[in-house]
């Protein structure tokens, strides 16, 4: 196999499909045809990619939260709790991590440990050890649009499984489902496994059905800044609108500086267009997706509901088109289908008391869009460079190179070189920006502003400043100052 | 000097991928004059054990924050016995089950698979430095 | 008497001092001599008006909770627990319904049956019964600053009790206190009442103990312009500052629309500092106080913490120097200490998140401060014009004018004339402005603006309109829309 | 017409001063085509008896929202009956006792101080407007 950006045609991908299939029994039960005309009968109203449209449209922001456990009857439950009593407007079906590591038989595990103990021992749900019947209960069981949102890898049974079971979006990515998530598989490997699953994508829109996919914004979810999970974002946008996927789904992770996250999704979409638009990729549909705060949180239930709910105005002040909610539980363990709720109807309560209240782009915003798009496009350019034209084989070079790098990645093909840091407005900069293609201006921005921070707090720039800002919220705070955490 | 400090075990048992803790334990037990073997994440309970035997190291830190440690931390210190390091010290940390639970059941859980030591979420590397020196003093394998 | 803005003489004072101490045998209790005496021992750290002073040079935003229970030792325990578990920067005790009717008998019963039931029956403390020694008991158990907050039309005896007890700072005023809280009580007996008020607290100051005042700045807590509570904020501190009170804290209730909200805090600082050095009192520290959200509330605790992080998040953007904290029982009764506790570090952890985010004046925030001030002058100017130069004798003529107008008052002094609502960004205008001395230009913005929202409702401005704001938040909205709520 | 309507006294007891509901609900029933008595807050329990003495009014409406209700509101029932309208409808309505507290008991309690129904906090007027005409009705004051 030559990776390359470059979609698939009919032979390539039926060539490995039989495998796949095989790789556990429930493979066996997808029927592609007939899986084209089940999604024929899913109403609109639970329709994933059609509720985005719409929503982008009126301007809304959508509540979405996570969930999901090892029997199908609980997780049915619990998604209608959500969408009743937690008000959700878009429901998800988060997988376990056995299956996201295709270990289907220590999900299988699991599932029976699970049916003895009365509650669910796994982080997720199985889908693929359910298979395409388990996975169909729950769709006509549950009355909203579903999602399925994982970590995997390698992706590929489990796309083939839920899709065909009726799901109308699929979250993930070669890039955001790989570095944060797996240790030592090849990009090369991740990427060309996730262009099985957007080309899966495509040949469901060939036959005239629409799915959403959402490439993982937040990666790390740890003081991740802008430019560098926008640069991955558009890259698996446009490896996926290669494979002839037409609605697509770009996110975020709360960074907790308002001006900056504003910034970040104003950002976002105008980068998303005129990299589209520039690579000839003209007939997607674009939305954003703006996560709360995706680092630690704090323990107190009272202090994470003042953080879901300053995530929920960012979200709303930015206009982004859904977003993705915490709960009260989120230090402490899965939350209870209560406590998911809780965090839903905090976020909703706030996006509607700010959904008449435009943001205007004041200087402050504009400056920090200004600098995030500058710095994307040095990324950007400098892969679409490194692979001569090819954003696939560029991004396997530019993780070699540190060009691409995310911090804290468990994956050995980010150098891990860039180590981030807030300024004195908290905002999110690099203390280090390591192998990054920045201009010199971008890197001496970056220097003073850390210094400005450091001589405020009257110490040098170190990497306590890195830790006692991966503490900062959880502590009650933003900025790690010494003294106060 | 390198070859006098003590040695650590350090990784994320399992499918578990969390890996700032791990980065910043590492960096903070190094920092109080041990010699951390990180295995990072994604480790399977045999590694744990090889490594411990290869490097001779006085205690293994499991961190387990995704949910799944009940089942994924069992047996690991009768694998520890079975293996000829059956003294070894074993702590455990995290985010250890599904669910906020109150965390007496989980340590009493943990202990009884045989961990000396059993962390609340959230801990900071402060403490578990300062238990580890004195669980090692004890054994005579750490004098500052 | 004659009602004037003068300072009163000693004579004046102590003349009728004897009478008011005779109200209820606790009164016997009062030696000024022996309070400045105690006052002393106070230390700073527990001293309510150096605290202010200090949070100010900070450019810190301080959180206080309102709390009061029947007993002394459950107040103890109430206040204690609010400082400790709910990291409250400054302390309240909230004075009952009877006692702030001067209803000293039905509190001695709601003591007793408050002993009887084990559980709270008073809405608050009532400090008049408990006497001086019962206060310092309070005084004396608690680390904190202290306020004495309550609605108490006649306040004399109240504030003699608590301030010989130790109090360090007293709320209230004769407009504030009394066009919300009363009914049929008239403004010159309230604003002379609270003359004696202020005047104890100025021979307090005169023996070198200073007492901080606040007004109570939220009025109706029901939809009130920034410009209507403004104009009885400054003039009850000049009424304040011409007794001889050198600590004042003006107040205002959010109205739910960020720009509205940050200009209002500007405006009151900006409009104060201007008003008493035109009115000769420069010897005055002027701080503020934001109140998140003073009218109804959602019933579901997860929206009530939405609604409080809101008004955490604005009260911290606009660096007021303090913010009196709602809990998630609001909509339902008096909070427990846990759920008070929850609202306190909810409130907490958004300041601290805030802290750190300057929000400099946009062209909007300055385009609503320019407004609150022009209408906020046309009212002072016209009050200081019907009283001839003397703003006491011209707030009373000014309400029978409706040149002064509170919506939604209770009180048969207040015309009630004016009819708020919200613009088409939840902004509160006036949907009619009654009497209010308004220009023309003013008088137009407010139509056009209401006009706006009307037509994008398609309908026309009615009371509709301003029952449906009324009810808006606490059903999850900011704007009451109609096909929403 | 005017005087074919039927009358209800409405008024906030005891020390309480919460405006805004007395308002709108004096709105509302009135645009529901009765004429309200309306007391306004801070009223005493004779004030509440008197007046509908006076209008031959059908029911009373006490509303309690600052947490004294348990008290203020108790011995209503029988002052009416002592003054000769004990059949009167009373109903009464809003934060009635200190504390968020279970409803039913509540309204129990209330219920047993002999009024005819209570309300939950943060009723809508249209609710009561409904109970009103129903109740009426059956007792023949009221007809639409
Ligand atoms: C950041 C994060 C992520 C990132 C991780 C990025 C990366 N590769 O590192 C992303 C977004 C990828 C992620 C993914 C998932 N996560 Co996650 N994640 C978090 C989060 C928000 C913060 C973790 C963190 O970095 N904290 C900061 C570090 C410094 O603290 P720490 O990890 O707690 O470690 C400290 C202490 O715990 C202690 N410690 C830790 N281990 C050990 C071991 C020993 C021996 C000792 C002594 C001490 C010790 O020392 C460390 C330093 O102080 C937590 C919730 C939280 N804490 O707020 C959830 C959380 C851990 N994740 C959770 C889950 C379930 C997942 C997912 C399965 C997705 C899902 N279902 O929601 C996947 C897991 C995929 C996989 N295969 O593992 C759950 C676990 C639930 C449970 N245990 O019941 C949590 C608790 C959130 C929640 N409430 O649902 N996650
Ligand atoms: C606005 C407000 C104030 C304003 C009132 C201004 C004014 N003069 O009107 C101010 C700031 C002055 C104020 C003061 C106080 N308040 Co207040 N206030 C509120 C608040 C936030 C909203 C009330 C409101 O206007 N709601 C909007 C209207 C439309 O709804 P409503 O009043 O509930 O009435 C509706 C229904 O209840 C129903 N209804 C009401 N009465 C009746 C009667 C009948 C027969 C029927 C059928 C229906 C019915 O119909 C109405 C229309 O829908 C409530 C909490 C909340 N609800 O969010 C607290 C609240 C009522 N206040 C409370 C208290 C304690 C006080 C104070 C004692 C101060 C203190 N200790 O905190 C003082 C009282 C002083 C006094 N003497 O009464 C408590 C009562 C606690 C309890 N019962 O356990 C509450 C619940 C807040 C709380 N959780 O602590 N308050």
């Amino acid at each position: 196999m030559e990776l390359k950006n470059k979609k698939w045609t009919h032979d390539e991908f039926y060539a490995i499909r039989e495998d796949i299939l095989k790789q556990w029994p429930t493979g066996a039960e997808v029927d592609m045809a007939e899986a084209f005309k089940y999604h024929e009968t899913i109403p609109a109203k639970k329709h994933f990619a059609k509720r985005l449209v719409k929503a982008k449209k009126n301007g809304e922001t959508l509540t979405q939260p996570r969930a999901g456990v090892a029997l199908i009857n609980e997780h049915i439950n619990l998604l209608n709790f959500l969408r009743t009593e937690g008000e959700a407007d878009l429901l998800p079906t988060t997988i376990d991590s056995y299956t996201r590591q295709n270990q289907y038989k220590e999900a299988e595990n699991g599932i029976e440990e699970s049916k003895r103990a009365g509650r669910s021992l796994l982080n997720g749900f199985p889908a693929v050890n359910h298979g395409v019947a388990g996975v169909r209960k729950v769709i006509e069981s549950v009355d909203g649009p579903l999602q399925v949102r994982h970590g995997t890898p390698d992706a590929r049974l489990l796309g083939e499984i839920t899709l065909a079971g009726g799901y109308t979006a699929y979250e993930g990515g070669g890039i955001s489902y790989n570095i944060p998530y797996a240790k030592s598989v090849s990009l090369e490997q991740t990427i060309y496994d996730w262009q099985y699953c957007d080309r899966l994508v495509g040949i469901y829109a060939e036959n005239g059905i629409e799915i959403n996919r959402e490439p993982f914004g937040p990666l790390t979810g740890t003081l991740v800044p802008p430019s560098v999970s926008h640069s991955v974002a558009i890259i698996e946008g446009i490896l996926a609108a290669e494979q002839g996927v037409k609605n697509i789904t770009l996110g975020y992770g709360q960074c907790g500086n308002l001006f900056q996250d504003i910034a970040a999704i104003k950002a976002l979409e105008q980068l998303a267009d005129e990299y589209f638009a520039k690579n000839g990729y003209n007939d997607c549909v674009l939305t954003t997706v703006f996560h709360q705060w995706m680092g630690g949180f704090p323990q107190d239930e009272a202090k994470a509901f003042g953080v879901i709910s300053w995530g929920a105005a960012a979200a709303a002040l930015a206009k982004a088109t859904k977003v993705i909610v915490k709960t009260p539980h989120e230090a402490l363990g899965i939350p209870t289908k209560e406590a998911n709720a809780q965090g839903l109807k905090a976020t909703k309560q706030l996006i509607n008391m700010l959904a008449d209240q435009p943001f205007p782009l004041s200087s402050e915003v504009q400056t920090e869009i200004d600098i995030i798009k500058a710095e994307t496009r040095c990324i950007l350019d400098k892969v679409f460079e490194l692979g001569n034209g090819d954003f696939a084989k560029g991004t396997v070079s530019a993780f070699a190179a540190g060009v691409l790098d995310v911090p804290f990645a468990p994956s050995k093909y980010s150098l891990n070189k860039i180590l981030p840091a807030r300024d004195n407005h908290g905002a999110v900069r690099l203390f280090d920006t390591g192998n990054l293609p920045f201009t010199q201006d971008i890197i001496d921005f970056h220097r003073i502003k850390i210094e400005e921070r450091a001589n405020s707090e009257g110490r040098k720039p170190s990497f306590q400043m890195v830790i006692d800002d991966i503490y900062a919220i959880s502590k009650g705070r933003l900025v790690g100052r010494p003294n106060r955490s | 000097m390198q070859k006098d400090r003590t040695k650590i075990v350090l990784g994320v048992i399992g499918a578990d991928c969390h890996a700032v803790g791990n980065k910043i334990l590492a960096h903070a037990i190094t920092a109080a004059g041990f010699e951390v073997v990180n295995l990072g994440v994604l480790v399977p309970q045999e590694d744990f054990v090889n490594a411990a035997i290869e490097t001779d190291a006085k205690a293994i830190l499991v961190a387990s924050l995704y949910g799944h440690g009940e089942i994924d931390c069992r047996g690991l210190r009768s694998r520890c016995d079975e293996s000829g390091i059956g003294d070894i010290l074993l702590y455990v940390g995290g985010n250890l089950v599904v669910g906020k639970t109150d965390f007496t059941e989980v340590q009493d859980k943990f202990l009884g698979m045989g961990y000396d030591r059993v962390y609340e979420p959230g801990i900071l590397p402060d403490q578990v430095i300062e238990d580890l020196k004195s669980d090692l003093a004890k054994r005579g394998h750490f004098s500052e």
